[in-house]
C-alpha cells in the first residue's frame, strides 16, 4: 500500500469515526453489511474502468452496459427460461465483445476513447430500452432462483457475496496490474505508448485487452446489480455509474492521462464514495445535498492529493539542491 | 429531542412537485401526532437501487415505520419484503399486493386512466384521435394510466394513437408536442399523461395558435394545468391527492406503531378515489389546496 | 532587421562595447541537481558567445532563465546596468532576448507565418485585438527570404520538415529585432548544408551588431563563428577561450576535466555472413525510391545522407513500425516481413531510435523496468515478474555499461543524456541482438558520453551483431563505421569502402551526384 | 468553410433530404421553425463547450449549470419579483463566476479538467436541488414577462429569437476564435501549452477565459432553456446536455486532445443531432431508438471522417516524395 492509498484509508476511518459519533448506528454489523454490499456492486465495475483508466482511456458505455445486460439477462431467465448459468456465460460474451470493439476502434481505427464510449453510452442505451419498449424487465412474483440467488444476493455470516466477489476479483486484478507482465506493460502503455511500441510490446493488444476486462467485470457488476434490484428500468437503470466508477478511480490516485493508480486505490474510492452516500441517509442530510458532499468531497480529496504532492516536490528539490547529480565523468 | 421520538419515513418514488402536496399532509399530520418525528425522504435518483438502499439506511438508523411509493413494486418483492421484516411496511401511490405490506393507501392509476377517457368523451362527443405524452414509457404508472384510458375510450369513437416519452426531459417534453403538431396534423386530442406533461402541452399548443382547437386532458394539478382547466382551454384533469395520502397514511402508522390496528381493514386497501376537475370545480380545488397546504 | 535594432547596437565591436546584459551570481537548483551554481557572464552587444558543456552541464538551464522560463534561485540578471531577480518570458521578450529552444517550440495547428509572431501578433480593429494578416505576411515573408526558406508564409506547419520547422523557429527569433538571439542545439536535426546557412545567418546577425549565444555539441561550429567560449561543467563555468584560443582539444578539456583520444580508426571488418537483407524497400516517404542494402555480421555499416533522405523512415520500416510499401527483407536467408515492433524483436531486430524521450524510454519508469520491458516474459515465473531476475540482468546491464545512476530504481529523467541514451542500448543488449540498428545514437551527448557509446557499439559489432548506424555527424560515421553506405531520396546513391571515406564523397553521393574513386555504388 | 465542415454539411442535407421524401411534412415552414429553435437553445451551450475543448479540457457540468441557473432565475423573477434584466444580469455573473473557478483550478492548481467539472456536474445539480428542495420551479398561470419572453422565446417571421441570438453568438465567436489574436492563442494553448507559455502567451489567463466564455454562454443558454420550458424540475432538467454539445464538438471536427475545430462545425454539428431527434419523431421511429440513432450517426460520422483524413494523409504523402527537399552543395 503506497502513501496516497494510506492517505485515502485514513480519510476513510476518519470520516466514519465522525459519523459514528453523530450517529452510533452507523456501525451497526447491519449498515455495514448494507454498504459493503454496494461497495461490492460498484467495486466490480470501478476495477474494470481503472484498466481503461491506465492506459489513458475512458469507458464512458458503463451505466449503459449495465443497464443493457441487466434487461437481457432478466429477460433471459425469468421470461424466456434460459438456464442462469448459460445467460451468465451469454452476458459475458456480450460484456467481452463490447470491450473488443471499443478496443477495436480504439486502437485500429485510432478514435478517441472518450468519442467511442460516448456512442456506446448512447447506442447501448437505446439498445436495452428497445429490447423491452421501455418496459421494466423483472422477475414475475415467486419467481425465484435460489442458487443464483444466494450466489449474488446472498449473505455469509453477514458478508455479502457481492463483496466476496469483489475480493475474489481484486485480488485477483491486483496480481495482474501489479505483478504481472501484462500489467507492466498496461503501465508502460499508459505512460507512453510509443515507447513502449518501440520496446517490441503489442500496445493494441494491450489496451484491447484492457477494454475486454472492463467490458467483463461492467457484465459481472451488471448480473450483480440486476439481482440486487431484480427489476431493471431500462431508461434509468446504471445511469451515471461511469462516473461513480470513473470518480472511485480519481479518488483512488488514478490519473486520467495513464499509467499511474492501483487497485487498492479504486477500492478504497470505492468504499469512500458509498460511506459518503451513507452518511447522508443516516446523518438525515437532505437527499438533495447527496451530489453535492460526493463532488465537494471528491474536489477536496483531489485538491489536496495534488497540492501536497506539488509541496513534496518543492521540498525534495530543496533539499537535493545540496547533494549533487551523478555526472557521466569520463574513465 | 427529535432523535428520541419514534421516526416514521414517507419515502417517495423520485423527486417531483407531486409530493410536495404530500409534505403538507405530513405537516398536517406532524401538528397532530408530536410524540413522533416525521420525514418526507427523496431518493436522489428515480431507481430501485437507490431507493432499496435508502430504506436499508432508514431501518438501519432505526425508523419505526415506512410508507414507500415504490419506484418498481412488481419487481420488487424480496426487496421490499426485507425492509417489512425489519418495520412496519405500508405501500402508496402504487401497491405492492404481493409483500408483506400492512397495508397499501392511494389511488388506482388504472381508474385515473378511466376517468381521463371520461373528460375526452365528454368533450369530444363526435370521436377523435388523440396523442399522448409522458415520462417513462415503461413505468408501472404510466402503464396503468394508458391502459386505464384504453379501455375507457373502448367502444366510443376516440382512440389514443400513439403515446410518445421524453425521458422526463422537459425540454423533448415540449419539443415532442411541436413534432406531434407537424407529424400529425389530424389529431385532435393531446393527453398528459404525467403532471409536467400537460402544462406542456399547453404551452406549445398557444405557442402554436392552436389553443381551444385540440381538446386537452390532463392529468394531476400543476398550476398551469388548473389554470387551462379554469379557461376552458384544458378539457379538464384527473388529480389524486397525496396529501390525503401522506397525512391519512402517517396517522395510519403512528396508531399501527403505537398498537392499534384498528385502521387496517380486511383487504389491506384504503383507496382515496381519484378526481375529474373540470372548468367550474378549479376555484374550489384551489382554495382546498391552499388550505391543506396551511398556508 | 529594422532601425530598432540598428539603435541598440551602435557600430561599435564585440571587445570595445559595453556589455549589455551582465549576469552574476545565478544559482538553480532541480531535485537532485544543481543545475547552475554561481554563474557570471557579460554579453556586448555584436559579440557570439559559444557555450560549451557536456549533458546536464547547466546549458539548456541558463538559457531558459535568460529566456524568462524559469526563475533562478539566486543571483542576479542586469540588463543596461538595471539588475532584476528574475525575467518573465514578456521582460525577456521587451529586453530583446530572442530564443530558439533546443525542444522546437511550434503548433502544427497554424501556418508559418502564425508560428513566426506567435505570442507577438500585429493587431488591427482596436480593443477588439484582431490579428493584422495583412501586416503578419509583409512581416514575415522578407524573413523567410534571408533565410532561403522554401516554404511561403501561408504554409501550414504540419506539412513541413523537421529542418524546416527548425527554420521558422529560427525566423522566430529573428523577427523580435533582437538584442540578443540565444540558439540552443539549433543544428542538432540539421544537416550540414543547412547548418552552413544558419552560420551564415549567424554571422549575418554579428554584422548587424546582434549578439548571439550558440549551444552546440558540435565543436566545430563553434571553432567557425564564436567570438568566446564558455565552458560549463556541473554548472558552473569550467573555463572561457578568447577567439585564438578556441580549439577542439581545449574546449574538451574544458568540458570533461580532461582531454580525449581522437576516435580510434575502426578495426579492420570480419568478412561476415549477410545477416540483414533489404531489396527494394520503399517507404511512403520515398515511394520512388528503393533501398538494397547487405548488412554483414559483425560489421558496422555507417548510413549517412540529407535530413529527409529516408534514413529513418528505412530504419523504421526494418524495425517493423513504420509500413513498408514493397521490398523484401531477409534474416540470415529467411524472409522477414516484420508488421510491427514485436515482430522484429521476436526476430533479433532491434532499434535505438532516433527521439529518445518520446520512443527511446519510459522517462518515468525506473531504470530497470525500462531495461528489462522488451523482454518481460523472460523475467517471469508464468505470467508473474521476478524481481529477482529483473535486478539480475538489470545489474549486469549496469555494470557492463557502466550507466551512472544512483540505483536501478531511479527514475530514468533523472538520468543525463548519454546514461538515458545507455540506458536504451541497455534494454537491447540484454537480449542477443542479430541487428541492430541505431538512429543518430549520439544526438545531443557530449563528447564524453559519444565515446563510450562508440566503445560499447564496437564491442557489440565484435561480438558478431550486425550493426546499421544512421548518423548526421560526419565525424562519427567515419570515425566508427566500416562501410559507409549514403541515402538520396529514398535510394542507396552509393556505397564507401574504407580507402573512400571522407566527407567530400559522403556530401556529393548524399546530393545524388557520383563520389570520387567510389568503388561500391 | 473547410472541407470537414463542408461534408458534415452535406451529410445534414442529405439526411434531410430522405426525411423529407419519407415524410414530406419535414420540410414545413413550422417544423423547420420549431426544429432550428432547439439548434439555437442547444447551440448555445455547445459553442461555449467548444472554447474549453479547444483548449483541451472538457466542461461536463453544462447541464447541472443550466439546471442551477434555471431554477435561480425562473425563482428570481417568478417569486422573488427581481426584475428581469437583473436576474439576468446575476445569472450572467454566477455563469462566468463558474468559468472562473473551474478556469482557476484547472490552470492555478493543475487539477484535470475532467475532474473539476465532474465535481462540478455534481455540486451543481445538487445545490439547484436544495435550494428549490426538489421542488420544480416555474411560472404560475397567467405569469408573463412579455418583452424577456418576446426576446427569449418569440419568433420574427417564423425565425425563433434563440436563433437569432445563436446567430449573433455564433458571428461573434467566430471573429474571437478565428480573427483575433486571442482567437489564435487559444489555438496555440490548445496544440502545444508549454510551447505556448515559451512564447510569452500567458496561458493561464487564455485558458480560464475559455472556461469564463463557455460558463457566460452556459448561463445565457440556460436562461432560454428555462424560459422555453417554462418550468425546472431541478432533479432532471439538464441531465447529459453536456454530452450532447460535447458530441456537437465532436461530429463538428473537434478533437478533444485540443488545438482544432472550428464554430461553423459546432454549430453544424449540433443542427445535425437535432435533426436526428426531429426524424426520430416524424418518422415513427419508437422513442427508446432515440438515443441509438444519435449513438450511431455520431460513431459513423467521426469514423468516416478519420478514415477519410488518414486516406488522404496517405495519399499526400506518396503525391509529396515527388518534391525533394530544398539543398545546397557542400562547400
Ligand atoms: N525540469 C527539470 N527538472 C529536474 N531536473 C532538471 C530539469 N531541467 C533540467 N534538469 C537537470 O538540470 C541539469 C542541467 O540540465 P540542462 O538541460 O541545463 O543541461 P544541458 O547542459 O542543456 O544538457 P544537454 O546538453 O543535454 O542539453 C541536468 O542534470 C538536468 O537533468
Ligand atoms: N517531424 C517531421 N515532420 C514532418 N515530416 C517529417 C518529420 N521528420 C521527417 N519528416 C519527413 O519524413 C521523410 C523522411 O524523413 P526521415 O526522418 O526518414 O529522414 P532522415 O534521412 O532519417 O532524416 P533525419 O536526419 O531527420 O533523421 C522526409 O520527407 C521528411 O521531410
Ligand atoms: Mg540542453
Ligand atoms: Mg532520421
Amino acid at each position: 500500500m503506497n502513501k496516497k492509498d494510506a492517505g485515502l484509508l485514513a480519510l476513510i476511518l476518519f470520516v466514519g469515526a465522525v459519523v459514528a459519533i453523530l450517529n452510533p448506528r452507523f456501525l451497526l454489523p447491519i449498515n455495514i453489511s448494507n454498504t459493503s454490499n454496494l461497495v461490492g456492486l460498484f467495486g466490480l465495475s470501478a476495477i474494470g474502468q481503472a484498466f481503461v483508466i491506465i492506459t489513458g482511456g475512458i469507458e464512458l458505455s458503463v451505466g449503459s452496459v449495465i443497464a443493457l445486460v441487466g434487461v437481457l439477462f432478466v429477460d433471459f431467465i425469468a421470461v424466456e427460461g434460459v438456464p442462469w448459468p448459460l445467460a451468465f456465460a451469454a452476458m459475458l460474451a456480450l460484456g467481452v465483445a463490447i470491450g473488443t470493439v471499443h478496443g477495436l476502434l480504439v486502437t485500429r481505427l485510432r478514435m478517441q476513447p472518450f468519442v467511442v464510449t460516448l456512442c456506446g453510452l448512447l447506442i447501448y442505451r437505446g439498445a436495452a430500452r428497445f429490447y423491452t419498449q421501455d418496459a421494466t424487465a423483472g422477475f414475475g412474483f415467486g419467481q425465484n432462483f435460489p442458487t443464483l440467488e444466494w450466489l449474488t444476493a446472498g449473505r455469509t455470516y453477514g458478508v455479502p457475496h457481492s463483496v466476496v466477489a469483489l475480493a475474489i476479483v481484486a485480488t485477483g486484478m491486483w496480481v495482474v496490474l501489479h505483478r504481472s507482465v501484462f500489467g507492466r506493460h498496461l503501465y508502460a502503455v499508459g505512460k507512453n505508448e510509443e515507447a513502449a511500441r518501440y520496446s517490441g510490446i503489442r500496445t493494441g493488444r494491450v489496451v484491447v485487452a484492457a477494454y475486454v476486462i472492463c467490458g467483463a467485470l461492467t457484465a459481472i457488476s451488471a448480473v450483480f446489480f440486476a439481482m440486487y434490484t431484480r427489476s431493471i428500468s431500462p431508461a434509468s437503470h446504471g445511469n451515471f455509474y461511469e462516473l461513480y466508477a470513473i470518480a472511485a478511480a480519481v479518488l483512488g490516485g488514478f490519473s486520467l492521462k495513464g499509467g499511474e493508480g492501483s487497485v487498492i486505490g479504486v477500492v478504497l474510492g470505492t468504499i469512500l464514495l458509498q460511506e459518503l452516500q451513507n452518511l447522508v441517509n443516516l446523518l438525515g442530510i437532505p437527499s438533495s445535498l447527496n451530489f453535492s458532499v460526493m463532488g465537494g468531497v471528491i474536489l477536496a480529496g483531489v485538491l489536496v492529493d495534488g497540492q501536497w504532492s506539488r509541496f513534496r516536490e518543492r521540498r525534495r528539490a530543496v533539499g537535493a539542491a545540496s547533494t549533487d547529480q551523478p555526472i557521466t565523468a569520463p574513465k | 429531542s427529535a432523535a428520541d421520538k419514534p421516526t416514521l419515513a414517507f419515502v417517495v418514488n423520485g423527486a417531483s412537485d407531486f409530493w410536495k402536496a404530500a409534505e403538507a399532509g405530513m405537516r398536517k399530520a406532524q401538528a397532530e401526532l408530536p410524540g413522533y418525528a416525521l420525514e418526507l425522504k427523496y431518493p436522489e435518483q428515480s431507481s430501485v437501487a437507490i431507493q432499496q438502499r435508502l430504506m436499508d439506511d432508514l431501518v438501519t438508523a432505526g425508523v419505526k415505520g415506512i410508507m414507500v411509493s415504490a419506484v418498481d413494486p412488481k419487481t420488487s418483492t424480496d426487496g421490499l419484503n426485507k425492509i417489512a421484516a425489519q418495520t412496519a411496511l405500508f405501500t402508496t401511490d402504487s401497491d405492492a399486493p404481493q409483500t408483506n405490506r400492512i397495508a397499501y393507501i392511494g389511488s388506482s392509476n388504472v381508474d385515473a386512466g378511466k376517468q381521463a377517457a371520461e373528460i375526452a368523451k365528454k368533450a369530444m362527443p363526435n370521436g377523435g384521435k388523440c396523442i399522448g405524452f409522458v415520462g417513462l414509457l415503461g413505468a408501472d404508472n404510466a402503464k396503468e394510466r394508458i391502459q386505464g384510458m384504453k379501455d375507457g375510450l373502448a367502444g366510443s369513437k376516440i382512440s389514443l394513437v400513439d403515446v410518445r416519452g421524453d425521458d422526463i426531459d422537459q425540454t423533448r417534453a415540449k419539443k415532442n408536442v411541436e413534432d406531434a403538431l407537424v407529424a400529425s396534423p389530424d389529431v385532435t386530442c393531446m393527453v398528459g399523461f404525467y403532471s409536467y406533461n400537460t402544462p406542456r402541452i399547453y404551452e406549445a399548443l398557444r405557442d402554436a395558435g392552436k389553443l381551444g382547437k385540440i381538446t386537452v386532458v390532463g392529468f394531476d394539478d400543476d398550476p398551469i394545468t388548473l389554470g387551462g382547466v379554469k379557461e376552458g382551454t384544458i378539457a379538464g384533469t384527473v388529480v389524486q391527492q397525496p396529501f390525503e395520502w401522506a397525512y391519512r397514511g402517517f396517522k395510519l402508522m403512528a396508531a399501527y406503531v403505537g398498537g392499534d390496528k384498528s385502521g387496517i381493514p380486511a383487504n389491506h386497501l384504503i383507496i382515496v378515489p381519484t378526481k375529474i376537475i373540470a372548468k367550474g370545480d378549479v376555484d374550489a380545488y384551489a382554495a382546498a389546496l391552499k388550505a391543506m397546504a396551511g398556508k | 532587421m529594422t532601425s530598432a535594432t540598428m539603435t541598440h547596437s551602435a557600430p561599435a565591436t564585440a571587445e570595445t562595447a559595453a556589455p549589455f546584459l551582465e549576469l552574476s551570481g545565478l544559482r538553480k537548483a532541480y531535485p537532485g541537481v544543481l543545475a547552475l551554481d554561481d554563474f557570471s557572464m557579460a554579453v556586448s552587444p555584436g559579440e557570439v558567445i559559444g557555450i560549451v558543456g557536456e549533458n546536464g552541464a547547466g546549458k539548456s538551464t541558463l538559457m531558459k532563465i535568460l529566456g524568462g522560463v524559469i526563475a533562478p534561485d539566486a543571483g542576479t540578471i542586469a540588463i543596461d546596468g538595471v539588475p532584476r531577480r528574475a525575467l518573465g518570458v514578456a521582460e525577456s521578450i521587451a529586453a530583446g532576448i530572442a530564443f530558439v529552444h533546443q525542444e522546437l517550440n511550434l503548433f502544427d495547428n497554424l501556418d508559418v507565418a502564425a508560428n513566426v509572431l506567435i505570442g507577438r501578433e500585429p493587431r488591427r480593429g482596436g480593443w477588439l485585438r484582431l490579428v493584422d494578416r495583412e501586416r503578419q505576411r509583409a512581416i514575415v515573408a522578407p524573413i523567410l527570404a534571408r533565410l532561403g526558406a522554401s516554404f511561403g508564409t501561408d504554409a501550414p506547419l504540419a506539412g513541413l520538415s523537421l529542418a524546416q520547422r527548425q527554420m521558422v523557429e529560427i525566423a522566430k527569433a529573428l523577427s523580435l529585432d533582437a538584442r540578443l538571439v540565444i540558439l540552443d542545439e539549433p543544428t542538432s536535426s540539421l544537416p550540414a548544408s543547412e547548418t552552413d546557412k544558419l552560420l551564415g545567418v549567424v554571422a549575418g546577425l554579428k554584422a548587424h551588431g546582434v549578439s548571439v549565444i550558440f549551444i552546440t555539441h558540435r565543436l566545430h561550429e563553434v571553432e567557425i563563428v564564436a567570438d568566446r567560449v564558455i565552458a560549463l561543467r556541473d554548472g558552473r563555468t569550467a573555463g572561457a577561450l578568447r577567439k585564438d584560443e578556441i580549439g577542439r582539444d581545449r574546449m574538451v578539456r574544458l568540458m570533461v576535466g580532461r582531454t580525449l583520444a581522437a576516435p580510434e580508426a575502426a578495426p579492420a571488418p570480419a568478412a561476415g555472413a549477410v545477416a540483414l537483407r533489404a531489396r527494394g524497400v520503399r517507404t511512403s516517404a520515398h515511394p520512388r525510391g528503393g533501398v538494397d542494402l547487405d548488412l554483414r555480421r559483425g560489421e558496422i555499416l555507417g548510413l549517412a545522407g540529407l535530413v529527409g533522405s529516408g534514413r529513418s523512415e528505412f530504419a523504421r520500416a526494418l524495425f517493423g513500425v513504420d509500413p513498408m510499401v514493397s521490398g523484401e527483407l531477409e534474416i540470415d536467408g529467411r524472409p522477414f516481413k516484420p508488421r510491427s515492433a514485436a515482430d522484429a524483436v521476436a526476430a533479433g531486430v532491434f532499434l535505438v531510435p532516433e527521439d529518445r524521450k518520446s520512443s527511446g524510454v519510459l522517462l518515468d519508469l525506473p531504470v530497470a523496468h525500462n531495461i528489462t520491458l522488451p523482454d518481460l516474459r523472460a523475467h517471469s515465473r508464468g505470467f508473474m515478474v521476478s524481481a529477482a531476475m529483473e535486478r539480475a540482468t538489470a545489474e549486469a546491464q549496469r555494470r557492463s555499461l557502466s550507466i551512472k545512476a544512483p540505483n536501478l530504481a531511479t527514475e530514468t529523467a533523472l538520468l543525463s543524456g548519454g546514461n538515458q541514451q545507455k540506458v536504451v542500448l541497455a534494454k537491447w543488449l540484454a537480449m542477443s541482438p542479430r541487428a541492430m540498428i541505431l538512429d543518430e545514437p549520439t544526438r545531443g551527448i557530449d563528447v564524453g558520453a559519444k565515446a563510450e557509446i562508440y566503445r560499447i557499439v564496437r564491442a557489440l559489432a565484435a561480438s558478431g551483431v550486425a550493426v546499421l548506424m544512421i548518423s548526421s555527424d560526419m565525424e562519427e560515421v567515419i570515425g566508427v563505421s566500416h562501410r559507409i553506405a549514403v541515402m538520396h531520396r529514398g535510394t542507396i546513391s552509393g556505397i564507401l569502402g574504407p580507402e573512400d571515406f571522407g566527407e567530400e564523397n559522403i556530401l556529393l553521393l548524399a546530393i545524388g551526384a557520383a563520389a570520387k574513386g567510389n568503388r561500391a555504388a
